[in-house]
C-alpha cells in the first residue's frame, strides 16, 4: 500500500515518536541498563531524537501552512499546535527524567517508551473528530500513563496511585465510549462533526439520548482535565508518579484534553446549538467547584507535589472559565494559557528534580533555604510561582487576563470575581513555596542530612527549568506573538473559529 | 534702609543657625558675640524701622518679599508690616530680648549647652519677631507655633532631668491645643474674607456691622481666643505656664513673662476691629481674663517656689490684660503688656539673680540646674532649695542691686501709685467697671491678692533674717552682666509710665492714640473711655489702691518675722490651704479625666479595633476560614478509590441532569 | 544618544531593572561591589531624572506613547508620561532610592547585592506605575511592584517577616484583583485601556455601574494609601521590613494610592467620586484621628511611625475628597511631604536600631546625651512630621484643612474642624515618643537600648540626612517649587469633574441694619449658591 | 429469545455484583458475557458473538480468574469500617441511573424512528464487509490499535518486571 | 412496537435498555465492591454495555460495518486495559498484600 506525500505528512509526526517508542524497549532488553551509561545515553538519545524530529517536522508543517490529513487524522493547525505543545512537554520530561531517575537510582527504558506512546496518543486524540480514533487516542495516551504512574516499584504508593488512576480512568473512558456510541446510534456516523450535521438535519438535536451522549462525552474530557468532581485521582496520581511524569501528566493530559474538548464541543458539535449551551452551563458550575475546591485544598497541603496537583486542578478551573465565556478570543486565551501553563508546571515539577528531592521528601520543609543555595533555580521558582498566581508581568497573568476579559465581556462578572478571589487564595500557597525557598532557613536536621548526601547534580533538569522560566517570561513580554501568532492561528486555521 | 528690614527677624535666625551648627566648636566667645550681636543688630534695625514707620503718612510700613504658599484662591505672601502696634511690640521683643540675652551671658556662663541655649534664644527672637511683624495671619501663625517650639525646647533645656522634658512637652501640647483654635479661626476667616492678610481682613471688617448673637465672626474670634488662651496661659489652658519654670530663669523672663505669653493679647489687638464685631467674644474674653486673674492669684498666695509665685502672678497679670481687651480697652490691655514686660522681666531676672546667689557648692550651672527638679529638698519635694522662699531671707544685705531693682518691680506690679503698673492696671480696672462692675470687683480682689503675695515674696526673700544660714553665707551679688540688665529694666519699668499715664490723673494716655491706627484701623469702633468721668476714675482708683496697699501691708506684716504667722493661718484653714497649695488639683484632674481616658482610648482602639476587629475578623478570619474549609475539602480526599468513583458518578449525574433538563 | 533623546522615560523606567538584573547575575561573593554598583546607578538615575525632567523649563509634559499590543481585541499602549501630577513624585522616587541605599549602607549583613537588585527592580516598578498613562500598563507595574517588596520584607525583615510579607502581598493583591475585574469591564466598554477613552465610556454607563466601578478603583487605591479600615497591613509591613523597605514603602508606595485617585479614579468617574466624597472624607477623618490615637500607645518606635503614616495619609485623602484646588494641591504636597518626612523618620529609626538593636521606646531614654547630632536631626524631622510652620508638613496640612473647610460639600467645614485635631494628636504622639526616647535621664540599664549606643551619626549618615533637612525647609518655605506644576492640571481636573464651587461665608455689611442672621446658617450666595444644587444632584 | 439472553446477561452481571466469593463472581461474569454473545447472535452478528466468547471469555476472563487465583483473594476481605454513605448513595445513584436509562430510551424519538426503520432492513454482518471496512476506512485505527496493544504489553512488563 | 413491548420483544429499545442496565451494574460494581479485581470486572462490564449498544445500533443501521470495526478496537482496548490493570493490581498486592481498594488508601488529603 502506498501513501501519498500528503498522507505521509499527516502521519509522520505520529510515526516518529511511535517508532521511537517501539525501538527503545529493544534497547531496554539489556539487563544492565541501570549501570551501563551508554545504553542509557542511546535510549534517551533515541527518545529525544524521535521527539525532536517530530517537533522539527511539525514546525516545518506549521511554517509552510500545510494542513494534511490521513483518513480520520487531520493534521491541521490546531493539531500541529497540540503536537508542538505535547512534544515540548515530552522533551522537557525526558530531560528531567534523566536526572530524576538517576537520583532515584533506577532507570527503565520502558518509561521512555511509554512516554512516547503516550505522546503519540495525545497527538492523535487532539487531531481528529472521528470518535473511533478519538477513543483509541484517548486509550493510547491513557494506558501508558497508568503504567507510568505505577512504575516506581520501590514505592508502595506508586502502584496505589496507578491503580486509582487506572480505575477511575477506565470508568471515565467507558462513559466516554458510551457517550460516543449513543451519538453514533442516533446519527449513524462515527464522525462527530458529520454526526452533528446529520442530527441537526434530522431534527434530533434535542433528542435525550443525544444529549445524554454529549454529557457522557463531556465527562470523559472533564475527567482528563481533572475538573471537580472528576479530580480526585489527580493528587494521588501525581504524588505516586516520578516528578517528571507528574509534570508531564499535569501539563500534557490537561492540555490535550482541553484542546480536544475545544475541537469537539465548540468545534464539531457546534451545529447542535443546545449542546454547546448546556456544556457552558455545566462547565460554569463545575468551574466554580473546581476553583473553590482546588484552591482551598491546595491551601492545606504540606506536600509540594500534592499542592501542585491541586493547583493544576484549580488551573483547570481557570481554563474552564474560558469555555464559560465561549468566545473565540476566550479560546485563544485558553490556548495561550496552556502554553504558559506548560512552562510553569513543567518548570515547577522540574524544580523538584533540580533540587534533588526524591521519593517522599517533597514537603515544603524539604525545600527550605534551597532558593539561596541554587539562585538560578530559586529565581526560576519565583517566576513560576508568581506566574501561577497570575502576578503581572509574567505569562500566567496574560492567560488569566485574556480569559477574564472575555468572561467579563460576556457578562459573567460574578464568575470573574470568583476567579480573581480564587487567584488571591492561590497566591497564598504559591507564596508558601517561595517562603520555603527563600524566607526560611533549613532545619538543623535537614542541614545535617544535606551535608551527608552528595551534592545535587541535575544539569539537564536545571536546564529545562531555565528554559521553562524563559518561556514564562517570554509569555509576559511576547504575549502578542504567542497569543496571536500561535494560539490564534491554530484556532483560525484549525477550527475556523475566529471569523 | 528699607531693603534691609527683612533682616530684623532673619538676623536672629542666622544667629540661631550659627550657634546651633558650629556654636559648640566656635567657643563661648563667638557664641556670645554672635548670639548678642544678632539681637542687637535686630534691635538697631528695629529702631530704624520704627522711625521709618513713624515717618510714613499712615504709620504703616509694608514690606513684601514674595509669595510663600499660594494655590487656588489662597495666597500667603512673605510680608512684614510695621505699624504702631507691631512696631512697639517689636521694640519690646528686641529690646527686652537683648537685655535678657545679655543677662544670660552671666547666668548661663557655666553651662555646657551654652551654644545650644543661645541658639534657641536667637531662634525664639526670630519667631517672636515673625509673629509680631507678619503681615498675614499665617505668617503670624508661623511665629505663633515657632515661639511655642522654642518655648518647648527651652523649657526642656535641661533635658537630662525628669521634670523638664515633661514640662516642655506639656507646654508644647497645651499650646498646640490652643493652636487648633487658631487654625480653625483662620479657616473660618479665610472662608469669610477670602484672604488671610491682616490688613485686607481689617479693611473688610471695617465695612461690617457688629454681629448680634452668635455668628461667623463670633465663632472665628472665639476660636482665635482659644489659641490666645493657650499661648497666654488663660483658663483653662494655663496649666503649662507654672511648669514652664523648669527652664532656665532668663527663659522664664523673656518667654514666659515678657514676650511669648503676651502674644495672645497681641493677636487680639492685631485683630481688634474683627473682635469688636463680635460682642459675645468680647464678653468671653473679659470674663475668662477676670477669672484667670483671680484664680491664678489665689494659687500664688501660698506657693513656696519663688519662680512659681512669679509664674502664677504672670498668669494672673495676663488675665488682667484680657480683662482689659474684653472691656474693649485694646490700648489699655496692650499698655499692660508693655509695662508688664518690663517689671515682670525684671522680677524674673531678679529672682534668677536670687537663685543664682542661693545656689552653693556646685561649680557648674549644669549641675545646678540638674537639681531644679527638686529631688533633694528635704522639706518640700516639689521645690528645689535654691528656689524655696522659705529658705531665703535677709538677702537685702548680700545683694543690694537685686534688692532695689526688685523693689521697684514689686511696687510696679502691686500698682503703687505713680508706677507704670499702677497706670496700666488702673486703666484696665476703670474700663472693666464701665463694662460691668462685677468685672471690676474681681479685678480689685485680684489686685489685693497680687499685692499680698508679692509682698510675701519680697519680704521672705530680702527682709527678715536668713532661714538657711549655710546658703546665706555663700550668697553673693550677681556679676555685672546680670545686674546691668536688672538696672536697665528697672529704668524701663519706671519710665514706661510715660507712655500711658491715665487721663483721669492728668495724663494723656498717649498709647491709645498712638495705637489707634492699628487697633481701630481707621474705623471708630470701640471708642471707649468717654462714658465715665474723671470723678468716677478717681473714686475707683482710690478704692483699689487703698485696698491694694492694705493687702501689701498685710503681706509684709505677715512675713516680716518669718513663717510662724503664716503657718498658724494655714493651720486655721487646712482645707483651703491644701487646695491652693495643690493648685486646685487641676493637674491631677486633667491626668485622671482627660489624659488617661485618651490613652485608654488609644489602647482600646489598637488592641480591640485594630488587632481584633480589623485584623482578626477582617483579615485573618477569612484566611483562617479558607484554611479550615481547605481542611474540610481535604477530608473529601479519602484515598479510597470507591469514593473517587462515587464523586465521579455524582458528577455524571449532575452532567446528565443539566443536559437532559 | 538619539534614542535616549526620544525615550528618556523608557530609559528611566527600565534602566534600574536592567541594572538590577545585572546585579542579580553577579556572584554572591561580590555583594559589596553590587551594592556600590546599585548605589551609583541609582544616583545616576536621580541625576538624569533631574536633568531630563526639570531640564527644559521645569515641568513641560514629556510623554512617550506607542501602540504596544492588542490582545483579545483590546489595544494596550506603551504609554509613559510625566506631567504636573507626577513630576515630583517621580523625582521623589529617584531621589529616595539612592538616598535610602546610602542611608542603610551597613544595616544589612546578608545578601546585600541581592537586596540592591531588589531595590532597583522596585524602582522600576514604582517609576513605571507613576509614569504609566495606560491603565493596563499601569496595572502591570502596580502589581509588579509587589514582588520585590515582598522579598525585601520577607527575606531581610524582622522576626515576623513571613507573616508581614504575606499579609502585605495578599492584602494589596486582593484589592487590585477586584480592581482588575472592574478594569476589564470598563475596558470592554471602552475598547481599550486609554484612561481618557475609558473615562468617556464610563460616563456613558448608568450611574450605579459607575459607582461600582469607582468603588473597585477606590478600594484598590485605598488599600495602598492605606485608608482606614484597610490599613492593618501597614504596621506589620513597616515594622518587619528592613529600614530601606520601610522608607520606600512609606516614601513612595503609599503615594501611589493617592496618586491613583487623582490620576485615574477621580478623572474617570467624576460623578461617582463626588458621590462618594463624603464616605471617603469620613474614613479619612477617622484615619487621621484613629491613626494618631493608636500611634500614641505604641511601644515600638517604628510601629508608631507606621501608624502616623495612616494618620498623615488620611490628610491626603481628605484633601482629595474636598474637591477643591487648595485641598487637592495640599494633598499633592502632603504626599511629597510624607515621603520625605516619614521616609526620614524610618531612616533615623533604622540608624538607631542598627546601633541599639531594639526599637522599643521603653528601652531608651536620654539618647540625646549620647547622640546629640542624631537627636537634632530626629527633632527636625519630627517637627516636620507634626507640621510645624516653615517645615513642609505645615503647608500641606494647612492647605488640606483650608481646602476641606472651603469645600463645596456641606460637610466640609465640620470635617475640616475635626481633622484639625489630627495636628494636635500628631504632636502628642511624636513629641511624647521623642521625650521618652531622647530626653530624660540616661537609661543606665545594661540591656537598654541607650546603653548600646556608642557612636553618633557618621559622615555618611549625616550626608543622608542633610538633603532631607534641606528639603524639609525648602518645601516649607517655598512650596511653589513643588506644586506649581500641578496647579493647572488639578484645576482642570476639578473643573472637568464639576466639583461644587467653594462655600464661603457671607457677612453682613454695615449699611444694612437688618437683624443679623448668623451667617453660618445663612445660605451662601455668591458661587456657593450655585454649588448647592450641584451638590444635591450628586447626592440623588 | 431476547428476553432469555437479556436475563442471562443481566442476572449474570447482578450475580457478579452481589456474590461474596470472588471466583463465583468471576464465573457469573462469564455467564453475563455468554449472554451478551447470545444477544449479538440475535443482532445477526455472529462474528461479534464469536469474538465476544473468544476474546472476552476466553482471554480476558481467564486472565482475571488466573490473577484471582494467583493473588489468592477468593473472598472479599472484611471491611475495616462500614461505609454506609458510600453504599446508600451509590445505590441511589445507580438506581436513578438505571431508572433514568429506561426513561431515556422510552423518551427518545430518534430511537423509536430508528427501531422502526431499522427493523425493516435486516442485514447480517459479514466478515468480508468488516475486513474491507477495517482496511479501507480504518487503517489508522487499526495501526493505533496495534500500537495500543504494544504499549499495554510494555506497560505490563514495566509494571511487573521483577528485578527493578 | 411501542413502549414496553419494544423493550421486551427485542426491539432496539430493548437492547439499549439491556446495555444501559449493564452499564449501571458495572458502575455499581465499581462503587460497591472493594475487591479491586471485581471493580476491574465492573469496568469490563461497562465496556461490554457499550458494545451491546454499539452493535444493536449497527444492526438497526443495516449492519454497519463501521461499528463492527469499532467493536474490534474496543475489544483490543479492553484487552489492553486488562493487561495494565491486572499488572497494577499485582503490583499493589506485592506491596500491600491486599486486593481491597479501601485498604490501599495511603495517598490522601
Amino acid at each position: 500500500m502506498s501513501l501519498t506525500p500528503s498522507q505521509w505528512a499527516a502521519l509522520l509526526p505520529l510515526i516518529l515518536p511511535a517508532l521511537g517508542a517501539c525501538l527503545i524497549p529493544l534497547m531496554a532488553l539489556d539487563k544492565d541498563q541501570a549501570t551501563s551509561k551508554w545504553i542509557r545515553v542511546v535510549m534517551y538519545g533515541t527518545a529525544l531524537l524521535a521527539v525532536g524530529a517530530s517537533f522539527w517536522y511539525l514546525t516545518d508543517l506549521w511554517n509552510t501552512g500545510a494542513q494534511p490529513s490521513f483518513h480520520q487524522l487531520r493534521m491541521d493547525r490546531l493539531a500541529q499546535f497540540t503536537g508542538i505543545f505535547v512534544l515540548v512537554a515530552a522533551a522537557l520530561t525526558i530531560l528531567q527524567s534523566w536526572d530524576h531517575f538517576h537520583q532515584e537510582g533506577w532507570v527503565k527504558g520502558e518509561t521512555l517508551s511509554l512516554l512516547l506512546f503516550s505522546v503519540t496518543g495525545m497527538m492523535l486524540f487532539a487531531s481528529t473528530s472521528h470518535f473511533v480514533v478519538l477513543f483509541l487516542g484517548l486509550e493510547l495516551f491513557s494506558i501508558p500513563l497508568y503504567a507510568l504512574v505505577g512504575t516506581v516499584r520501590a514505592r508502595p504508593e506508586s502502584a496505589e496511585g496507578g491503580m486509582k488512576y487506572f480505575l477511575t480512568g477506565a470508568v471515565a473512558s467507558s462513559c466516554f465510549l458510551m457517550g460516543g456510541v449513543l451519538i453514533y446510534g442516533l446519527s449513524g456516523t462515527l464522525d462527530l462533526a458529520a454526526a452533528a450535521l446529520t442530527l441537526k438535519a434530522q431534527g434530533l438535536a434535542l433528542d435525550p439520548l443525544v444529549l445524554a451522549g454529549a454529557a457522557l462525552l463531556l465527562l470523559g474530557f472533564l475527567f482528563k482535565v481533572s475538573a471537580v468532581p472528576f479530580h480526585q485521582w489527580t493528587p494521588d496520581a501525581y504524588e505516586a508518579s516520578p516528578h517528571p511524569i507528574a509534570g508531564f501528566m499535569s501539563v500534557a493530559t490537561k492540555g490535550v484534553a482541553f484542546i480536544a474538548l475545544l475541537r469537539i464541543f465548540p468545534g464539531s458539535l457546534a451545529p447542535l446549538g443546545t449542546v454547546g449551551v448546556k456544556m457552558q452551563a455545566v462547565v460554569a458550575v463545575l468551574a466554580v467547584a473546581t476553583l473553590v475546591i482546588g484552591n482551598l485544598t491546595a491551601l492545606v497541603q504540606t506536600n509540594v507535589k500534592r499542592m501542585l496537583a491541586y493547583s493544576s486542578i484549580s488551573h483547570a478551573g481557570y481554563l474552564m472559565l474560558g469555555f464559560v465565556a465561549g468566545t473565540p478570543a476566550a479560546y485563544d486565551g485558553v490556548l495561550f494559557y496552556l502554553v504558559i501553563y506548560l512552562a510553569m508546571n513543567m518548570g515547577a515539577f522540574g524544580l523538584l528534580t533540580a533540587f534533588g528531592l526524591v521519593g517522599e521528601k517533597t514537603t515544603f520543609d524539604d525545600l527550605r533555604g534551597l532558593g539561596w543555595k541554587r539562585p538560578a533555580m530559586g529565581i526560576s521558582a519565583a517566576i513560576f510561582m508568581l506566574s501561577l498566581a497570575g502576578i503581572p508581568p509574567l505569562g500566567g497573568f496574560y492567560g488569566k487576563y485574556m480569559i477574564f476579559r472575555e468572561l467579563v465581556g460576556t457578562g459573567h462578572v460574578g464568575m470573574a470575581i470568583l476567579g480573581v478571589l480564587a487567584s488571591l487564595v492561590s497566591a497564598y500557597y504559591y507564596l508558601r513555596f517561595l517562603v520555603a525557598l527563600f524566607l526560611q532557613a533549613p532545619g538543623a536536621e535537614a542541614e545535617r542530612l544535606a551535608s551527608d548526601r552528595p551534592a545535587v547534580h541535575a544539569p539537564l533538569a536545571g536546564a529545562t527549568v531555565l528554559v521553562c522560566a524563559a518561556i514564562v517570561l517570554a509569555g509576559g513580554f511576547l504575549q502578542t506573538f504567542l497569543a496571536d501568532g500561535f494560539a490564534r492561528r491554530a484556532l483560525v486555521d484549525g477550527l475556523g473559529l475566529i471569523r | 534702609m528699607n531693603k534691609y528690614y527683612w533682616l530684623i527677624p532673619v538676623l536672629p535666625l542666622l544667629g540661631a543657625v550659627f550657634n546651633g551648627l558650629v556654636g559648640k566648636r566656635a567657643g563661648k566667645g563667638a557664641v556670645t558675640i554672635v548670639g548678642l550681636g544678632v539681637v542687637l543688630g535686630s534691635l538697631l534695625l528695629a529702631i530704624s524701622a520704627f522711625f521709618a514707620m513713624k515717618g510714613m503718612p499712615d504709620h504703616r510700613l509694608v514690606l513684601d518679599y514674595g509669595e510663600w504658599m499660594a494655590t487656588g484662591a489662597l495666597s500667603v505672601p512673605f510680608g512684614l508690616v510695621v505699624d504702631p502696634l507691631s512696631g512697639t511690640m517689636m521694640l519690646v521683643v528686641a529690646g527686652i530680648g537683648f537685655l535678657i540675652h545679655l543677662y544670660s551671658v552671666g547666668y548661663m556662663h557655666g553651662d555646657e549647652g551654652y551654644a545650644r541655649f543661645f541658639s534657641y534664644m536667637n531662634l525664639f527672637v526670630f519667631f517672636m519677631l515673625t509673629l509680631v511683624l507678619g503681615s498675614s495671619l499665617v505668617l503670624m501663625f508661623v511665629g505663633w507655633e515657632g515661639v511655642g517650639l522654642c518655648s518647648y525646647l527651652l523649657i526642656g533645656y535641661f533635658f537630662e532631668t525628669d521634670f523638664a522634658p515633661d514640662a516642655g512637652l506639656k507646654a508644647f501640647l497645651t499650646n498646640r491645643l490652643g493652636d487648633l483654635g487658631v487654625v480653625i479661626g483662620m479657616m473660618v476667616l479665610f472662608a469669610a474674607f477670602g484672604t488671610l492678610t491682616v490688613s485686607d481682613i481689617l479693611t473688610q471688617a471695617g465695612h461690617l456691622a457688629p454681629e448680634v448673637g452668635f455668628g461667623v465672626l463670633t465663632f472665628a474670634t472665639l476660636m482665635l481666643f482659644v489659641g490666645a488662651t493657650g499661648k497666654s496661659a488663660q483658663l483653662p489652658l494655663y496649666l503649662w505656664l507654672p511648669d514652664a519654670m523648669a527652664g532656665p530663669t532668663p527663659v522664664s523672663a523673656l518667654i514666659h513673662a515678657a514676650t511669648m505669653v503676651t502674644s495672645g493679647i497681641y493677636m487680639i489687638c492685631r485683630l481688634a476691629p474683627v473682635f469688636t464685631l463680635a460682642p459675645i467674644t468680647m464678653d468671653v474674653v473679659a470674663w475668662v481674663g477676670a477669672a484667670t486673674a483671680l484664680f491664678a492669684a489665689t494659687i500664688g498666695l501660698v506657693q513656696r517656689d519663688i519662680k512659681k509665685v512669679l509664674a502664677y502672678s504672670t498668669v494672673s497679670q495676663l488675665g488682667y490684660m484680657f480683662l482689659g481687651l474684653g472691656a474693649s480697652g485694646f490700648a489699655a490691655g496692650f499698655f499692660h503688656v508693655f509695662t508688664h514686660a518690663w517689671f515682670k522681666a525684671l522680677l524674673f531676672l531678679g529672682a534668677g539673680s536670687v537663685i543664682h546667689a542661693m545656689h552653693h557648692g556646685a561649680p557648674s550651672a549644669h549641675a545646678q540646674h540638674g537639681q531644679e527638679d527638686g529631688a533633694h529638698a528635704p522639706s518640700d519635694p516639689g521645690v528645689s532649695p535654691e528656689q524655696d522662699l522659705f529658705k531665703m531671707g535677709g538677702l537685702k544685705a548680700k545683694m543690694p542691686i537685686t534688692f532695689w531693682t526688685m523693689l521697684i518691680a514689686t511696687l510696679a506690679i502691686i500698682g503703687f501709685p505713680g508706677t507704670s503698673g499702677f497706670a496700666s492696671k488702673d486703666e484696665i480696672l476703670y474700663l472693666a467697671y464701665l463694662k460691668n462692675p462685677a468685672l471690676w470687683a474681681v479685678g480689685v480682689v485680684t489686685a489685693c491678692f497680687t499685692a499680698f503675695y508679692m509682698l510675701r515674696l519680697f519680704t521672705l526673700a530680702f527682709l527678715g533674717k536668713a532661714r538657711d544660714p549655710h546658703a546665706y553665707d555663700h550668697a553673693h551679688e550677681s556679676p555685672a552682666t546680670m545686674t546691668l540688665p536688672l538696672a536697665l529694666l528697672a529704668v524701663g519699668t519706671v519710665l514706661a509710665v510715660w507712655l500711658g499715664w491715665p487721663k483721669a490723673f492728668g495724663g494723656d494716655f498717649r498709647i491709645e492714640a498712638w495705637l489707634a491706627p492699628a487697633t481701630t484701623f481707621g474705623q471708630l469702633h470701640g471708642a471707649h473711655g468717654e462714658h465715665g468721668s474723671h470723678q468716677l476714675a478717681w473714686a475707683l482708683a482710690s478704692v483699689s489702691t487703698l485696698l491694694g496697699l492694705g493687702s501689701a501691708a498685710f503681706g509684709y506684716f505677715s512675713y516680716k518675722d518669718g513663717l510662724a504667722v503664716s503657718a498658724a493661718r494655714a493651720a486655721q484653714f487646712p482645707f483651703l490651704h491644701k487646695l491652693l497649695l495643690n493648685k486646685y488639683y487641676v493637674d491631677e484632674g486633667v491626668e485622671l479625666y482627660l489624659l488617661r481616658p485618651i490613652r485608654w482610648c488609644g489602647n482600646v482602639l489598637w488592641k480591640l479595633f485594630d488587632v481584633i476587629i480589623i485584623d482578626g475578623v477582617g483579615v485573618n478570619l477569612p484566611g483562617a476560614l479558607a484554611r479550615v474549609s481547605g481542611d474540610f475539602t481535604a477530608l473529601l480526599q479519602t484515598g479510597r478509590v470507591r469514593n473517587y468513583a462515587l464523586s465521579m458518578a455524582l458528577g455524571a449525574a449532575v452532567l446528565l441532569y443539566v443536559f437532559l433538563k | 544618544m538619539t534614542w535616549l533623546n526620544s525615550h528618556p522615560l523608557t530609559f528611566l523606567v527600565f534602566a534600574p531593572a536592567i541594572l538590577g538584573f545585572l546585579i542579580l547575575a553577579l556572584p554572591h561573593a561580590l555583594g559589596r561591589l553590587s551594592r556600590m554598583l546599585g548605589f551609583m546607578g541609582a544616583l545616576a538615575f536621580f541625576v538624569l531624572s533631574l536633568a531630563w525632567l526639570l531640564g527644559h523649563g521645569g515641568g513641560a509634559d514629556i510623554s512617550e506613547r506607542a501602540p504596544w499590543f492588542t490582545l483579545v481585541g483590546l489595544p494596550v499602549d506603551y504609554a509613559l508620561g510625566v506631567d504636573g501630577l507626577n513630576l515630583w513624585l517621580v523625582i521623589l522616587t529617584t531621589f529616595l532610592v539612592p538616598l535610602t541605599m546610602l542611608g542603610t549602607w551597613d544595616s544589612l549583613k546578608d545578601r546585600i547585592g541581592t537586596f540592591a537588585a531588589m531595590f532597583l527592580l522596585l524602582e522600576t516598578g514604582m517609576l513605571g506605575a507613576l509614569m504609566a498613562q495606560d491603565l493596563f500598563f499601569f496595572y502591570l507595574f502596580w502589581e509588579a511592584m509587589l514582588i520585590p517588596m515582598y522579598f525585601m520584607i520577607g527575606v531581610w525583615g524582622g522576626d515576623e517577616r513571613r507573616y508581614a510579607a504575606n499579609k502585605f502581598f495578599l492584602f494589596t493583591l486582593s484589592g487590585s484583583l477586584l480592581w482588575l475585574v472592574a478594569l476589564l469591564y470598563l475596558a470592554n466598554k471602552a475598547g481599550g485601556f486609554n484612561p481618557a477613552i475609558m473615562g468617556q465610556a464610563a460616563s456613558a454607563l448608568p450611574f450605579g455601574v459607575q459607582c461600582w466601578l469607582f468603588i473597585a478603583f477606590a478600594v484598590a487605591f485605598a488599600i495602598k494609601v492605606p485608608l482606614f479600615p484597610l490599613h492593618t497591613w501597614l504596621p506589620d509591613a513597616h515594622v518587619q521590613a528592613p529600614t530601606a523597605g520601610s522608607v520606600i514603602l512609606a516614601g513612595v508606595l503609599l503615594k501611589l494610592g493617592g496618586y491613583g485617585f487623582i490620576r485615574f479614579a477621580i478623572p474617570m468617574f467624576p460623578q461617582a467620586a463626588l458621590h462618594y466624597a463624603q464616605p471617603i472624607a469620613i474614613l479619612s477623618v477617622i484615619a487621621i484621628i484613629y491613626g494618631a490615637l493608636v500611634a500614641m500607645v505604641q511601644r515600638d518606635i517604628k510601629k508608631l511611625v507606621a501608624y502616623s503614616s495612616v494618620s498623615h495619609m488620611g490628610f491626603v485623602m481628605l484633601g482629595l475628597a474636598s474637591f477643591t484646588v487648595i485641598g487637592t494641591q495640599g494633598a499633592m504636597l502632603q504626599m511629597l511631604n510624607h515621603g520625605i518626612s516619614t521616609g526620614a523618620l524610618f531612616l533615623l529609626v533604622g540608624m538607631l536600631y542598627d546601633r541599639a538593636h531594639t526599637r522599643m521606646i521603653a528601652d531608651f531614654g536620654g539618647v540625646a546625651v549620647k547622640m546629640p547630632v542624631f537627636t537634632t536631626f530626629f527633632l527636625i524631622v519630627t517637627l516636620s512630621s507634626i507640621g510645624l510652620p516653615l517645615t513642609n508638613g505645615f503647608v500641606g496640612e494647612f492647605w488640606i484643612l483650608n481646602g476641606t473647610f472651603l469645600s463645596g460639600f456641606s460637610w466640609g467645614r465640620l470635617y475640616a474642624s475635626i481633622a484639625t485635631s489630627g495636628v494636635l494628636l500628631g504632636a502628642v504622639y511624636m513629641l511624647w515618643m521623642f521625650k521618652r526616647v531622647f530626653w530624660g535621664p540616661e537609661n543606665k540599664d545594661e540591656d537598654s537600648g541607650t546603653h548600646h549606643l556608642h557612636t553618633d551619626l557618621n559622615a555618611r549618615e549625616i550626608a543622608v540626612m542633610l538633603p532631607i533637612v534641606v528639603l524639609i525647609i525648602w518645601m516649607g518655605v517655598h512650596p511653589r517649587t513643588f506644586v506649581a506644576v500641578s496647579e493647572a492640571p488639578v484645576t482642570a481636573l476639578l473643573k472637568e469633574a464639576k466639583a461644587p464651587a467653594p462655600r464661603t461665608f457671607v457677612l453682613k455689611p454695615a449699611v444694612h441694619e437688618a437683624p443679623a442672621v448668623p451667617a453660618a446658617q445663612a445660605p451662601a450666595p455668591r458661587e456657593g449658591h450655585a454649588a448647592e444644587p450641584a451638590a444635591h444632584e450628586v447626592h440623588r | 429469545m431476547f428476553i432469555t439472553f437479556a436475563l442471562i446477561t443481566l442476572l449474570g452481571a447482578l450475580g457478579m455484583l452481589l456474590q461474596k466469593n470472588v471466583i463465583v463472581a468471576g464465573l457469573c461474569m462469564v455467564a453475563a458475557f455468554f449472554g451478551v454473545a447470545g444477544l449479538f447472535v440475535l443482532l445477526a452478528n455472529p462474528v461479534a458473538a464469536a469474538l465476544q466468547i473468544i476474546v472476552y471469555t476466553g482471554a480476558i476472563m481467564v486472565l482475571v480468574l488466573f490473577v484471582i487465583m494467583m493473588l489468592n483473594s477468593h473472598e472479599e476481605e472484611k471491611a475495616q469500617t462500614p461505609r454506609p454513605v458510600q453504599r446508600w448513595l451509590s445505590l441511589a445513584l445507580v438506581a436513578a441511573l438505571a431508572f433514568g436509562a429506561v426513561k431515556l430510551v422510552m423518551a427518545s424519538a430518534g430511537l423509536k424512528a430508528l427501531a422502526v426503520s431499522g427493523a425493516a432492513v435486516p442485514r447480517a454482518m459479514t466478515l468480508q464487509k468488516v475486513g474491507t471496512t477495517l482496511f479501507a476506512d480504518h487503517l489508522l485505527g487499526f495501526e493505533v490499535a496495534g500500537l495500543l496493544l504494544l504499549a499495554a504489553m510494555i506497560g505490563a512488563v514495566a509494571l511487573t518486571k521483577r528485578d527493578l | 412496537m411501542t413502549g414496553m413491548d419494544a423493550i421486551l420483544h427485542g426491539g432496539l429499545q430493548g437492547y439499549l435498555v439491556v446495555a444501559l442496565l449493564l452499564f449501571s451494574i458495572g458502575l455499581a460494581t465499581v462503587l460497591l465492591r472493594r475487591t479491586l479485581l471485581l471493580q476491574f470486572m465492573g469496568v469490563e462490564l461497562m465496556l461490554n454495555a457499550a458494545n451491546v449498544a454499539l452493535l444493536a445500533f449497527a444492526r438497526f443501521r443495516g449492519g454497519d460495518a463501521q461499528a463492527m470495526v469499532f467493536y474490534l478496537f474496543i475489544i483490543a482496548v479492553a484487552a489492553c486495559e486488562a493487561a495494565v490493570g491486572l499488572a497494577l493490581v499485582i503490583g499493589l498486592f506485592r506491596h500491600r498484600d491486599t486486593t481491597d481498594s479501601d485498604r490501599a488508601a495511603s495517598l490522601k488529603q
